[in-house]
């Protein structure tokens, strides 16, 4: 027997869960004009989530999926990406979505149950959130074969979950992804939950990076709850793209501190202790740490902030409050480019009848 | 006897089945220490182990194709799917193996095997989490199509569908997992597969549907009574094969036929039942078959649910339009 | 002008409209340096480069979600599914991502992205490669679903098909691939979407079918005619969005319906066709509609194929029965 | 940047193209009277082969997928099988199923387009090929885990092609594989080319034995025209599936010889002078040099095995040229166990109808 292939998956942290540097920071990094955004946009997010479950909570939206605990996933995705870059997003990368220009109320206006929430005013690129896990991989693909035909030096990010990752359509997408050398990186936000199913009902596999090597390029494994390991793995990984040295698979190792969505009990599946030992490792109060030893950031700061999200989440919430309701009719605006007459007098009838209320 | 809804029946079926045949297995996400998302496998992984009810990863695709692989070994696997939007990347080995695997091996080996996906909308749930796809099954030779209406018919029909030789395609309806509550008594009794029940005499007017909407249509014939219309109501059950016969012997006593089902009415199950009509029952006719269906529109998200979904109105409107026919 | 044939005007079709729009691309299974398994993309390759003409993985599922992402990049992407019997592995992404994506961003995103694939039997082909599907995808909102049956009109068809902001189902009856030819001029004309066409005017009865069982229609009707029945035939081409006015139309003046097509009875889409002229034809019909169809069994592998689709004799039959009914 | 895992991925080979042993022969291999049988098998599915063919070219059957050059992969498989394992192939592999029971004559049925030829008279377990690529990966998951559940020590193999690796059945099957360590050996042909397609547009991975560390388990690679390696590797598999230990990926590096199918010309795609370099690693000559060598094996011994081969394969083409036909009413005598009343019609219909010559 020889040997006729080998391979190794790095693993990458810069700031470890106490706010200590554990390697040499990346050059953004030592400049806290950079840092200090990541850290607002963290808290932005969090405070954005507390309040959606509340909304949930109180009937006034539907189910709603909390990404508590994996902010900096979101966050260093969406400031490592260029405008005019384009994110394919799973649901619960809600802070790159919002760098990017989605709006909360938009968020919000989803997640009670209205379409016309994905006509991103601010962001007319980018796709919404795919539901059916997985099947945005391979759109994705198609996005950047797209990118790539047009040579615009323009590369595609998809996020998606570890559970994700057990999907045919993941495969067959970076696997293409591969033969194609296509500007497109993958992030795994793994949080080691698919609703009850943990890691390991999950995957055989001892990271998810490794299942890039099925794919013939390279993955990796970072900190997931580090923002700097974030932005500096997906930043690296579109300079590879744009360099047409084809796609990566970037493993982020977070947790997800809240139910599934809503509509879940986690308690069913697992422990409150287990649940307490991963606060410790959440991305947030590290980097906060890491800010203040730094001197660029204090009480004070940190007083304005809040008060700050707080404002910005409730003017969204009100927005979103204050959407006035569709047209049942609309249901048949948006089906084909124009409505085949074959379908206009269901439309009438609709038009006609108006809004049922539940 | 306590009353249970129409979830609870189901897992009661699950549960008797388990006990009594060692070879039924389920399978799906969640399904095991989370009982299902629905919670139609609560208990179930404590009974009979986390073997025979297993938790999948998320690969919709696998749990068709192994339930395939399981029935050629003679386990009788009961799959879920967790929402009806994901069973469409199972079409492939439905089609393509599971209803064929009998006939290519010219009964050689088999596919009794169940799945199970909630169906239909009416409860605010995300996006694919409301369809209604009976009718693409029901196009495919070698399979049935099965879907309640009850707490009861569930049970039976449940018991039925697994222990059916051939695979089975059962099509829970979201809305009425817990709309009512009925007695189920835990006999494990099955119900008989292809054929409808006539749930109530009529004389003015048929009235055929299945699943869900079989809630409004039965709130629409009793309302229809008060005004002295009488319709005879039908429950399709079993969506495939279509037992025509009750239907049209329904059809020659009332002479006219209103057709519900929730789905978009283009090529829905619907289509399948007037076509029949028009060609064996053309002349028991006195009134055009109506179809009261869902828009061809995409299923919308919550907030316009309840204006895509058939109401009790519009089929009331549907069957006076038909009566008045003349 | 040389004649052609059907897959030659299909490849004809999409050399003119990658030569005049420089969005439009081809992908699918050996397309590329071979050409295609039906060689409808000869030649493609070294003309558009294979970047344009791109050699995909063994992944349908790839083809189709790759399609999905071009067409919101406002690529035109034109995919080839190798057999039917691939394609089922595709609808997940047609039915919930590429119908939905207009309507889901309410128009910011959309798809126009053609999948086409071959489409019924009697080539004497393995499993799985004489599928005809139409029905499953005309039950989907949001889609068009097109089945040519002429080298001329696959031509016309397929320019439309590509041009179509919407996503378009282009179902190439395999039969008809090398049966007969036509004089198809390349002046990049598309024919018009969602009408149907009348072939031949009639007073008897109205026979209405599409893709390859338009040859065993016309060759029924022409022998009609010398027994004296003057059929009326219809060729849908569009199978969805319907144009029911041109068939009700027809009915209204025959009085008689047969509808042909080769996929199974039950849920096919002549129950659409045939439920909507017992709903909105019914005064107008002397007769019952007859549907002659496939069976409602697997399709046949080689052997029994012949005897699987509905022959010249067996609408022959229907018809006669139709005509003849009083 | 640390490492967080490392891979590597064996290559194995005994006997090399010119029939020598370029490592410790597996004690069975020491063995020539288990070896001769091995060159029998193979010699006698090539015979089968041309024959096929020439049955397709003479329009006394259907299309036909040659299996030309990969004679090893299937006999070494089906040598190293018990007679209760199950196989679940894919339609190359010839080799494997005639030694399993599969007769010739039921595989010239079937590519005569007859249903009744899955209905092997000798073979009752194994499933019948599976047409759509990769699908099967799929439903072996299935077959072992029933294996597990009745906890027999037996075991499952499945066959699959280069081209099927790309499919997502595949990697959906062996993900979950891993996760729940079936009994289950996925033997991969590969043969470079999915019809037209060439391993490199296939995937970017170097080896397709590497596809199994997605899953997280062990994958190699071997030389597939060595029928002593395939036999080994598969045994070893077997054996290790049968301790509990869970699936393997064997990556078996065979050439198809042949046209895809007899619907196929490869000349389109390849050339003539890349078909003559693969001749030479074909794997019959290289066996039967060595069993020349080692004095089993001589002139005699072919002249008789060549005649006895041409014998048994004319006699199974008579079977299959003397099978009386089908009556069409069969379509519906195994669509279900017990035909629904609502199809006895179009029973009838076709009972009366009879057979309609093509
Ligand atoms: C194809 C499909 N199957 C099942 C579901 C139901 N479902 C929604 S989220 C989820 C778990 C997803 O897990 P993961 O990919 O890890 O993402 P996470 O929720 O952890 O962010 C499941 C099973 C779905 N939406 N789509
Ligand atoms: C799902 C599916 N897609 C396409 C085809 C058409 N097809 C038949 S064989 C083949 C190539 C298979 O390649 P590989 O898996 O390498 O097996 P090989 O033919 O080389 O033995 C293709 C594309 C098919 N049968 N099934
Ligand atoms: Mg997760
Ligand atoms: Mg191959």
């Amino acid at each position: 027997m020889s040997t006729i292939a080998e391979f190794k998956i790095p693993y990458s942290q810069f700031l470890d869960h106490k706010g200590e540097v554990v390697q040499p920071l990346p050059e953004f990094a030592q400049d806290s004009k950079i840092l200090i955004p990541l850290y607002r946009a963290m808290v932005e997010k969090r405070t954005f989530d507390s309040k959606a479950i509340a909304l949930q909570r109180t009937g006034r939206m539907g189910t709603y999926a909390s990404s508590l605990g994996q902010e900096a996933v979101g966050v260093g995705i969406g400031a490592a990406m260029k405008a005019d870059d384009v994110l394919v997003p799973s649901y619960r990368e809600y802070g790159a979505q919002f760098w990017r220009g989605v709006k909360m109320r938009e968020v919000l206006l989803y997640w009670s149950g209205d379409e016309r929430s994905n006509n991103y005013e601010c962001q007319k690129t980018d796709l919404p959130i795919c539901v059916t896990i997985g099947a945005h991989a391979g759109h994705a693909v198609g996005v950047a074969y797209a990118l790539k035909l047009r040579n615009k030096n323009q590369a595609a990010v998809c996020t998606i979950g570890d559970g994700a990752t057990s999907k045919g359509d993941f495969y067959e997408a970076i696997n293409a992804a591969g033969v194609w050398k296509l500007p497109l990186v993958y992030v795994v936000s793994n949080n080691k939950f698919a609703i009850s199913i943990r890691y390991e009902q999950q995957t055989a596999a001892q990271t998810i990076a490794q299942k890039a090597i099925a794919a013939g390029f390279s993955g990796e494994q970072i900190d997931g709850n580090d923002v700097i390991a974030v932005r500096q793995a997906v930043d690296q990984a579109l300079q590879k793209a744009r360099r047409g040295d084809g796609p990566t698979l970037i493993e982020a190792m977070t947790y997800r501190l809240s139910d599934h969505t809503t509509a879940d009990d986690a308690s069913r599946y697992r422990t409150q202790e287990e649940l307490s030992q991963h606060w410790v490792f959440e991305p947030i109060s590290r980097l906060r740490k890491y800010l203040t030893e730094l001197k660029v950031w204090g009480k004070n700061e940190e007083d304005a902030l809040i008060k700050e999200c707080a404002a910005k989440v409730q003017r969204e919430v009100d927005e979103y409050l204050n959407t006035p309701p569709q047209d049942p009719s609309g249901m048949f605006d948006h089906l084909y480019e124009t409505l085949p007459s074959a379908f206009e007098d269901q439309r009438e009838e609709l038009r006609k009848k108006g809004r049922v209320h539940a | 006897m306590p009353e249970i809804n129409l979830v609870e029946a189901v897992n009661q079926a699950l549960a008797y089945e388990m006990e009594h045949d060692p070879s039924v297995m389920a399978l799906g996400e969640d399904i095991g220490v989370n009982g299902g998302v629905f919670r139609a496998t609560l208990g179930l992984r404590e009974r009979f182990g986390q073997d025979r009810v297993l938790d999948t990863p998320l690969s919709e695709v696998l749990i068709g194709a192994m339930s395939i692989g399981l029935s050629t070994m003679k386990i009788r696997p009961v799959a879920e799917i967790q929402f009806s939007g994901f069973l469409y990347s199972n079409l492939d080995n439905i089609i393509n193996h599971a209803s064929r695997m009998r006939n290519r091996t010219q009964g050689r080996l088999s596919c009794p095997m169940v799945i199970r996906s909630p169906s239909g909308g009416g409860i605010h749930a995300p996006e694919h989490h409301s369809e209604s796809p009976e009718a693409m099954f029901a196009h495919v030779p070698g399979i049935r199509v099965v879907i309640p209406s009850s707490p009861l018919r569930a049970y039976g029909l449940l018991l039925a569908a697994i222990r059916d030789p051939d695979p089975v395609i059962f099509l829970e309806p979201t809305r009425l997992y817990r709309l009512f509550k009925q007695e189920v008594p835990d006999n494990g009794k099955a119900e008989l597969l292809d054929v409808c029940l006539t749930i109530r005499e009529g004389t003015d007017v048929t009235l055929v549907s299945w699943g869900a909407m079989m809630n409004e249509v039965q709130i629409a014939a009793e309302t229809l009574s008060t005004e002295g219309i009488e319709a005879e109501v039908i429950d399709v059950a079993t969506i495939k094969p279509l037992d025509m016969e009750t239907i049209l012997k329904s059809v020659a006593k009332t002479g006219r036929c209103v057709i519900v089902h929730e789905a978009p009415r283009c090529a829905g199950f619907g289509a399948e039942i007037a076509a029949n009509l028009a060609e064996h029952g053309l002349l028991t006719l006195f009134a055009p078959v109506c179809r009261v269906t869902g828009y061809d529109a995409v299923m919308p998200l919550a907030k316009l649910e309840k204006s895509y979904i058939p109401s009790v109105e519009k089929i009331i409107k549907a069957v006076r339009k038909t009566v008045q026919f003349a």
